[in-house]
């Protein structure tokens, strides 16, 4: 497909143009803090801050889903006599009775057409690797909620120019200009972008009198821009063996100080672009209802909780474990897929700074090594490789 | 001696004699710019501890009940005069136990506020270094720029008059100076946003807490937040707490956090320097301690043989009608 | 262009929402057609107190085309839930060949069950079923079947003991172990009473005390696996119970040299879509609620140490 | 002012202020603007203020009907929480009431409550909750005339400014 170039002061126009038929989602600087929000004209889009706070995951996958309706008639039910009695439990307790007679029940899904621009290629990759456990891969459950929302999402993308020192993408086959999930690539280049739409979809939005065709200096300036930031991107450890090293690691001592200084809470998971474990919960207000999901994480003390009081990853080492493991073993073995795209967030955002590339490197290399260099929290770490001589 | 090495000295002595099975202090993380908590067991491996104007992680948090699976270990540990409020706070609920405990307290003249220092770049900072009152930030394109120490001190430094720890089995270094512990309190960045008319207010709360993801990194970051499993934000039934993440859903589960610790939190801030998406807390919990102070002149964690105000009353108490 | 974009599902055909029949549940249009969110409305049709505290809900779906069309395998699991209060995954306790109904057993110990406890004739639940992978009794064709129960773990293998007792000539013998702590607290009364009655099955009861009026045998589950002594040869051992039952029951197993291969549990963790991505009932790569809750042992022992 | 503390606290220049939707605060703080009775969530403890509320009834005083009484063994189980949540579900008000200071069924709940109540009255009004619609106060179980007046004063309070239309809580 013939790229095209978009100048800089033609995006509000382009975004303008698409807000006319979809809702337009962008990252956009409040108070210096940059999110994926609605974008409406006058709000300035903000690509200079590499990664917004959260991938763009909840336009996909809403942090609060409510995905049926339901509502009861108040009528008292016919009872049989011979039945035992509702209301009145076995200890003795009494306890509110609920109206039982449902009188509809209905499937909620909202999935108005969206653009998400300005996203990086790693938060493409996201939800393509969400894509998996969501789209019945494998002959599993297929989740209408996520893929209604997901085919009526266009993705424009934007190349990272100044990839961070947390940026791992290329280490486990990603790139700061990768096409994976992309519909259209935006790249930017002196005075605007080079556009490539990628896919139908990507066409589609890009169809914009604006967009001229690249001269051929735009395109060469893009091909050199990707180059130079795929140099840049870090590749703090090797990927192959990752799997088996998890698995052979599992019972390994070195997770107990990896995790020490985590806190257990789920900011790692929340801005993760592919992190996607929920909970489902019920609300009730007189006779209306409904049942939602709501996120939830791996992290969460209850997660597990069972009813017994059982909780089969009680502890904070079971269930940092648990994030790593699934991330680069479970959901590889149960989708051939990994569930990461090395966009780094959880690395900055976590209060404690919690290194998944340590991790990585500690309880993915070959069981043994770490615990002879020392094990402790501490010395495992290496110091970023890149960066400063940049 | 520098109060880094002095810290190195005193974890050392722990260590090596076995006054501690491990310690607990501050180190550089990916970068220099980054400080993390760091668990130190041997003593060879005390020169990894930092002292330096990042150490703003309040290390009293890995003290919490199932926090850490060693519950007998003997834990040395250094606290800022701020964290040793959280400290004393967790002591007067003899929620720690002191025979196990060795506190190293560690003066501390303000620390600076990364967050504010990041909005100066769009860049990433891989790099802060400060000498005599000027912060040299580094970001990962190689540029450098200097910033005067004082306009980017964290807002709780600002108003500090705890800047010596009010507990410690030792102090590492000579004690900070400090302004006058008994002086009234400063809540400037409450009063102003007092000052905003209700309605402004209203709305800056709904935009404020609208952004909250329900992490939970302010609760569990928070030393004297210690439900973990039994938290009544978790709740669902009883729903106590709306677990629909909504901005005013959110609100009510910001305030239960607050009013749970209230009394007991001496606004460390571990909370505000938590939050992903940077939720000024600070405006809840310094409220909180505004009025806490307006009502019984008490400060939490201040001094180690008061109580909680509201785990106790006076029959005098002069509230209500 | 939907293709393109999952490399990794390269060869496989991939779904979209159009391939969705609007407002079906999977119970209507099959596992990979229909909304698995959605529950079909069932009606209580039937409550049997079986212990203090569990009880039996008989339900009928209130579609009759889903209630005919409605099968499952033995061992399968349903999230059966109380609109409002919630979901929860039980195992379906009705005969495999039963087509009137369709059965849980439900002990009172959490929201959702307490909710369900309050159900009464005539109210309305939500039901999604079938769910999970059955025990493959086809393949135990022509061997002897043990089970070993202990208190609420019976209605994890009453459709299977169902299944094989009307398919009594397909096996060449039927062994149940069931034990609970006391004689009031043993579920399915009135089908044990039958099934005491045939000579073709054989049945031990067990008590943890002794008690008066009590025929049977006293002491726990294991120790009376292990007086009963049986043969390990051309037999499949099938368990389930409280969770210290089953360890020491499976130990027990082996003792009496039992293989891996032979020796098969249910496994029950938190729960919540019922359908592998809400994330939380996974035992390293395997998920209880869509590649359990049947794992035989040495499927089991592939797994890692987190139950 | 300036410079407004949240915009302070995230380090950037104060635009909250001004940000989109909050140019109607006027508006929001004035009149009501819709029109039903309001809803009124009293808690009162057991052993005093249920009773003064059942006094009040079988003396046959009138009252005005928009409160709906919750009953707890003592105002020192009540927890803030029920108050925010009573709010954040769309009360117009919340009364509290339990036994007067020294009265305590248990010697010393409402000791504990008023220190909590006295806190929390004021967080609500710095969350935008005004006075008139957040009220505790002690009624003893004889004082039926009392109860009458503590109701009536804070409905009247709470009709004179309306159905509450917060955004933050």
């Amino acid at each position: 497909m013939t790229i095209k170039y978009l100048a800089q002061d033609q995006l509000a126009a382009f975004l303008a143009h698409l807000a006319e038929r979809a809702r337009v989602v962008a990252p956009i600087s409040e108070d210096g803090v940059v999110l994926f929000r609605n974008w409406e004209p006058g709000r300035q889009v903000d690509l200079e801050v590499l990664l917004a706070k959260q991938a763009p995951k909840e336009f996909m996958f809403p942090q609060t889903e409510e995905y049926l309706k339901f509502s009861y008639r108040m009528d008292t039910p016919v009872v049989d006599e011979s039945a035992p009695p509702a209301g009145a439990s076995d200890d003795g307790q009494v306890e509110a009775a609920l109206p039982h007679e449902v009188i509809e029940v209905q499937a909620e899904n909202a999935a108005p057409a969206q653009i998400i621009f300005g996203l990086r290629p790693c938060d493409a990759r996201g939800f393509v690797q969400m894509d998996q456990v969501f789209g019945g891969y494998g002959g599993f459950y297929f989740d209408p909620l996520y893929n209604a929302k997901r085919e009526a999402t266009t993705l424009l993308a934007v190349t990272c120019r100044d990839p961070r020192s947390t940026c791992f993408c290329t280490a486990i086959g990603g790139c700061p200009a990768g096409h994976e999930g992309v519909d259209a690539l935006f790249t930017q280049v002196d005075g605007g972008f080079t556009v490539e739409p990628l896919t139908e979809k990507g066409e589609a939005a890009t169809d914009f009198a604006a967009l001229r065709d690249a001269s051929e200096g735009e395109a060469a300036e893009a091909a050199e821009v990707k180059v130079q930031a795929t140099t840049r991107v870090d590749v703090p450890f090797e990927i192959d063996g990752v799997r088996d090293n998890l698995k052979a690691n599992f019972e390994g001592t070195s997770w107990q100080d990896l995790c020490l200084r985590c806190i257990s809470c789920g900011t790692c998971t929340y801005v993760c672009p592919s992190c996607y474990c929920f909970s489902v919960n019920d609300s009730l207000v007189e006779t209306k209802g409904e049942r939602y999901r709501v996120w939830d994480n791996c992290f969460n003390p209850t997660y597990t909780l069972e009813t017994s009081g059982h909780n089969p990853r009680e502890k904070k080492v079971n269930r940092f474990r648990n994030r790593f493991s699934h991330k680069f073993w479970y959901y590889q073995d149960k989708y051939d897929s990994l569930l990461c795209s090395g966009c780094g967030r959880c690395i900055m955002h976590c209060p404690t700074r919690i290194d998944i590339r340590e991790v990585l490197r500690v309880m993915g290399a070959p069981a043994g090594v770490p615990e002879a260099a020392g094990a402790a929290s501490n010395s495992a770490e290496l110091p970023a490789t890149d960066g400063k001589e940049a | 001696m520098s109060r880094q090495d002095e810290i190195r000295e005193l974890a050392r002595v722990a260590l090596s004699t076995g006054r501690v099975d491990y310690f607990i202090g501050w180190r550089e993380a990916y970068n220099p710019s980054e400080v993390v908590p760091a668990f130190v067991d041997e003593p060879d491996s005390v020169d990894q501890l930092v002292w330096n104007d990042l150490c703003a992680h309040n290390l009293t948090t890995f003290l919490k009940r199932k926090m850490n699976d060693r519950p007998n270990a003997k834990v040395g540990i250094c606290v800022k005069g701020c964290d040793s409020r959280t400290l004393v706070a967790l002591m007067q609920e003899n929620l720690v136990d002191r025979e196990r405990l060795y506190v190293v307290g560690v003066p501390c003249d303000g620390l600076v506020d990364r967050r504010k220092l990041e909005k100066e770049f769009s860049d990433e900072i891989i790099d802060i270094t400060t000498s005599n009152g000027t912060v040299s930030v580094t970001t990962h394109q190689g540029l450098t720029r200097d910033f005067p120490k004082a306009d980017y001190l964290l807002a709780a430094c600002g108003w500090c008059r705890y800047k010596n720890a009010v507990y410690a089995d030792d102090v590492a270094g000579p004690p900070a100076e400090e302004a006058d512990r008994h002086a009234k309190p400063v809540w400037t960045d409450v009063e102003a946003f007092e000052a905003l008319s209700d309605g402004e207010r209203d709305a800056m709360l709904e935009e404020i807490f609208a952004t909250c993801i329900r992490c939970f990194a302010c609760i569990n970051v928070c030393p004297v937040c210690y439900c973990w499993d039994q938290c009544v934000n978790r709740s669902r039934r009883p729903e106590l707490v709306s677990q629909k993440v909504d901005a005013k859903g959110n609100l009510v589960f910001q305030m239960v956090h607050m009013l749970h610790v209230a009394g007991r939190c001496p606004s460390c801030g571990a909370c505000d320097r938590a939050c992903p998406v940077e939720i000024p807390l600070s405006l809840l919990h310094r409220k909180m301690n505004k009025e806490i102070y307006d009502m019984f002149e008490f400060e939490p964690g201040a001094k180690l043989d008061e109580m909680p105000v509201f785990q106790c009353f006076k029959i005098e108490d002069a509230f209500g009608d | 262009m939907a293709e393109t974009m999952s490399g990794a599902a390269a060869g496989k055909k991939r779904l979209t929402a159009a391939d969705v029949v609007p407002g079906a549940s999977t119970a209507r249009a099959g596992k990979l057609g229909g909304n698995p969110y959605l529950p079909e409305i069932c009606t209580v049709r039937e409550i049997i107190q079986e212990t203090p505290n569990i009880r039996t809900f008989r339900l009928t779906f209130d579609d009759p085309e889903v209630q005919k069309s409605f099968s499952f395998l033995p061992g399968q699991v349903g999230q059966f839930g109380v609109f409002g209060v919630g979901e929860s995954t039980f195992a379906i306790t009705s005969r495999p060949s039963e087509t009137e109904y369709i059965q849980f057993s439900v002990m009172k110990a959490g929201e959702v069950t307490s909710a369900i406890h309050q159900l009464s004739l005539g109210d309305k639940a939500g039901v999604r079923a079938p769910m999970g992978c059955g025990f493959p009794v086809e393949a135990w064709k022509g061997k002897r079947i043990l089970y070993v129960m202990g208190g609420i773990g019976s209605a994890a293998l009453k459709a299977t003991i169902e299944y094989t007792i009307e398919h009594r000539v397909d096996y060449e013998g039927i062994s149940i172990l069931y034990g609970a702590t006391a004689p009031e607290n043993f579920t399915y009364q009135y089908d044990i009473d039958q099934w005491q009655k045939r000579d073709d099955i054989d049945l031990t009861l067990t008590i943890d005390r002794e008690c008066d009026g009590w025929q049977c045998d006293v002491g726990l589950v294991p120790h009376v696996l292990e007086r009963m002594n049986p043969t390990p040869e051309n037999t499949i051992a099938i368990t389930c119970g409280p969770p210290i039952m089953i360890k020491f029951a499976l130990m027990s197993f082996k003792k009496l040299g039992f293989s891996d291969e032979q020796t098969y549990t249910t496994l029950e963790k938190r729960m919540k879509c019922g359908i592998g991505i809400c994330g939380r009932c996974n035992v390293g790569p395997k998920y209880v609620c869509v590649d359990g809750p049947v794992f035989s042992l040495a499927e089991l022992r592939e797994l890692p140490d987190e139950l | 002012m300036a410079e407004t503390a949240a915009s302070k606290a995230r380090g950037a220049a104060p635009t909250s202020v001004a940000a989109p939707g909050s140019g109607t605060p006027a508006a929001r703080a004035g009149a009501p603007q819709v029109d039903r009775p309001v809803k009124i969530i009293g808690i009162v403890c057991n052993w005093c203020s249920y009773a003064g509320a059942d006094t009040a009834g079988v003396g046959r005083f009138k009252q005005p009907a928009n409160v709906r009484l919750l009953r707890v063994p003592c105002t020192g189980r009540i927890d803030p929480l029920f108050v925010l949540k009573a709010f954040e579900k769309g009360a117009d008000g919340v009364l509290i009431s339990g036994c007067h200071p020294g009265d305590c069924h248990y010697s010393e709940g409402n000791y504990y409550a008023r220190r909590k109540f006295e806190l929390l009255e004021r967080m609500l009004h710095y969350l935008g909750i005004p006075k008139e619609r957040f009220k505790w106060t002690w009624v003893s179980a004889s004082e039926g005339q009392r109860w009458q007046q503590v109701v009536t004063d804070f409905v009247a309070g709470v009709e004179k400014l309306g159905p509450r239309e917060g955004r933050a809580l």
